[in-house]
């Protein structure tokens, strides 16, 4: 059972369905935009998406009405603003109603390693006193067997797919990422399926500061996809382009602009600039 | 003036969780004047990020680069955000209330049909429930001053006095809100903000009318010394070394 | 409050009170020898000694009468057999009794997670069906909120002290240690007090590959000690000493010969070869 | 035979959580002989380790060094074995039962006066209820089979069929116990140890004496193949390569 090496095509066909719980993670670093736009091309709908910062990929996976339902924590632009697609979605459903499940950043984390430890749940401190708890159903109490004390508990967020991009792969599978890594580690082994997108294979993986190492055995398909976290970095191959982030403010804030701007990537085979 | 003030809250030394936008700029103005030894954390998973420029976003690749250490993002919010171990959050708002509970995630009474959708909580609910103690910076207008927060996303005071303990919230609070007309604080007996400073050529009045509850000027409301020539020289070089897009 | 850079004699002196919790962490790898011996110089005593796999150096502690209580969940000579004065605690009483709670490792490795988390307890798969938690106290059962399953809560290791190893420290006291770390790095965030010792200071820390890096801020006391963790091993510095590790079995293996050994340890300097 | 027997019945490719001793030896002789890509995981943070060499401890530099990843101690309970991600467990055993339960805690009816104090529990209980498969490798004597163990270190089939599954224990527990004179396997009915198989010169007779219950030996009880010269020289290698103390 070990990874194969398939074009991103064939990965995103195999491995993502209507109607699957799908994470892309990668924490500003390393976001697997072009295998989200693979999904967007192969019109995958009725997706529940979970991601801890929706930013610009979701902002086109649910205006190009892939989600049925987001997972989040933190939804925006990155150092310039609003999300206008997810907006649009929540305040008009536009283009069909989005239901969300909103968390804070340690509990969507937590959720992530409940599920990667095999656990149904996990603890922490935290939502008390908040407004979350009584709009989003995936949050309870606890109480410590030895202490009384009373905390929260939130359950694991067992994922169909997990799709992350890393810098390398080499010709086994074997998945090395470096930098800031995010949950990334956590959303592969929470996962039933997974699909890491990667600058390069390379003949051997030389082992590297900060890095983490990703086994072939806990990953089901590579695909190489030079720059393909663009517009997002990756950490000794590119800088993340500002400019682009800011370009898809005014793209994605007209109805008309983001139609023509998905209609263009549909076409292509790489996303429109 | 705001920026200049937020610096000039963190003490060197401290250990300060920052999200990106004015709190970095803030946090790394502060480590470029009186606070070098100031040790920044990201939730991104950069412990001790020293970032010779201005990073652009949360995860910008010079803070791993910088880091004492990087972790992953799960560790930094289990192993060092939660037990309490870093001393000061700084968080921004949508809207502050009069106990200082802040809102980032929805504005208008009904959550599932919102007037506008914010970003939603990130890392402030824990920022503001574990951190030693907790700084706010957000411009002041009655917009953002309510009485009460739309939907509390990270809990300052809760109702008033006890609520922190009783919810289990072991950080101390926001201790100091800082916007562009003044500095405001929590009375110590009844938790509610009041306006302890003003900015050089801002007056009470303005604090007051840019507030959506009855505010409170302390007695012995100070004046905030104009940014030194050395803070706005930082600011400058800060504000230039932001990686041209 | 920086790291202090002290002689060990004066850490240990500074940090370890009669009473204390204490752990000296590093599994198989980086075993704080040299400091576990300071304690046994220093005579303290009714210490509850913490280790998942208390090998020579706890053997030591016990039979110089250092330790009220252990907690651990492997005790044995790796690689050669049994501990000779910790069965003489426990089956003997000698020097004197020696109270004991076991776990497995999995279980000791949680509750010191659920410390370094702030958290008062962790939640696992574990312990069902086997006969420690009628011995032991600190496990219970706890009830999934979402699933309703059963699984098993662990209380959280509060320690005074944790002692570990590690190869360097800048003069800042930012620590660094590479290889396999086990749960140093957990032991000391569960700690209110630690002590590192450094095989060396340097003056930078260069980024290296599988480092863990503990920043000055969360360790108390650094203290410089080449060989400190012999007769085990430092990654890079020097191997294990496998031939001690037999020898200890003949030292240990009689009370009397033991006994010199100790009293030629608080004479000396050095611990004796 | 024992090591030899041993290292068969792991099938390459597998994940394999290994202790050391017999455990090791026998999962690194796999290595070398039918199943070269074995995935070797050892519990004191190396993933995948290739040692070209024996270790002589759980925590050898060579498993570090030669590791597709090194992880901490938490991450490898946690991540690695407690979801069920590793195919096969390896253990050993002070005592063993006719349930397959083991005992490697106390030999003595009384925990708090044990005749004898054993190393205690280490990953065993974990790798007995997770790995998807166990196998045991003891010394076949009457002071290790017996009816009973002193004490449920790790559980087999506990007291019977269905145990496991009440208890919710997620792998299958042990398949396989293969001492020095054969192999024994659960009866698919009633989990019962039962010798499938004697290793050449040994006869059933010679089990059914070192074991401490009425030992029932499976209708067509097989006889191990002898070891080929390819695992006798592979053993052989492996055993000279142990680093000189």
């Amino acid at each position: 059972m070990r990874t194969r090496i398939v074009p991103l095509r064939t990965a995103i066909a195999e491995l993502v369905h209507d109607g699957d719980t799908v994470a892309l993670e990668g924490f500003t670093h390393l976001i697997p935009m072009a295998a989200g736009h693979e999904v967007m091309r192969q019109g995958r709908r009725d997706l529940t998406l979970v991601r801890m910062t929706p930013d610009i990929v979701y902002d086109q996976l649910i205006g190009a009405g892939c989600a049925r339902k987001l997972v989040f924590s933190w939804g925006g632009n990155p150092g310039v603003g609003s999300l206008h697609r997810f907006r649009d979605a929540i305040q008009n459903a536009w283009p069909e109603p989005l239901e969300i499940e909103e968390h804070s950043h340690a509990g969507l984390a937590n959720r992530y390693v409940a599920a990667a430890s095999g656990l149904p749940f996990a603890v922490m401190r935290g939502y008390r006193g908040t407004d979350l708890p009584e709009h989003t159903a995936t949050i309870a109490p606890i109480t410590c067997p030895f202490t009384g004390e009373q905390l929260t508990a939130v359950p694991a967020l067992e994922l169909d797919v997990a799709i992350v991009h890393a810098q390398r792969a080499d010709r086994e599978g074997n998945v090395q990422m470096w930098g800031l890594t995010g949950v990334q580690k956590e959303a592969v082994l929470a996962a039933k399926r997974s699909l890491v997108t990667v600058e390069e294979i390379v003949d051997e993986l030389e082992p590297r500061p900060n890095a983490v190492v990703l086994p072939n055995w806990v990953v089901t398909l590579v695909a190489e996809v030079p720059n393909g976290a663009h517009p997002s970095y990756a950490h000794d191959y590119y800088e993340r382009d500002n400019a682009y982030y800011r370009e898809w403010d005014a793209i994605s804030n007209d109805r008309n602009v983001f139609s023509a701007w998905l209609a263009e990537l549909r076409e292509g085979a790489r996303a429109p600039a | 003036m705001m920026t200049v003030a937020a610096a000039r809250a963190l003490p060197d030394g401290a250990a300060c969780f920052v999200g990106i936008g004015l709190p970095s700029k803030a946090a790394n103005l502060a480590r470029r004047t009186h606070a070098p030894d100031l040790v920044l954390i990201y939730e991104a998973g950069a412990i001790g990020a020293k970032p010779g420029r201005l990073p652009m976003s949360i995860g910008d690749g010079v803070l791993a680069e910088t880091a004492d250490s990087v972790v992953s993002v799960p560790e930094v919010f289990n192993y060092w955000l939660q037990p309490g171990r870093i001393a000061i959050g700084f968080l921004g708002a949508a809207q502050i209330d009069r106990f200082a509970n802040i809102n980032t995630t929805v504005i208008g009474p009904d959550y599932d049909h919102p007037k506008v959708r914010l970003p939603g909580a990130g890392g402030a609910p824990e920022i503001a429930a574990s951190c030693g103690e907790v700084v706010v910076i957000v411009r002041q207008t009655t917009r953002s001053f309510v009485e009460k927060v739309d939907f509390v996303t990270s809990v300052g005071y809760g109702s008033g006095p006890g609520d922190r303990e009783r919810l289990g919230l072991r950080g101390r609070g926001p201790v100091r809100v800082i916007t562009d007309l003044g500095v405001l604080e929590p009375d110590p007996e009844t938790c509610e903000l009041t306006l302890t400073a003003v900015h050089p050529g801002v007056d009470a009045e303005q604090a007051r009318a840019e507030t959506g509850w009855e505010l409170t000027v302390a007695g012995e409301l100070r004046t905030s010394p104009e940014p030194t020539t050395e803070e706005l020289e930082a600011l400058r070089e800060l504000e230039a070394s932001v990686l041209p897009a």
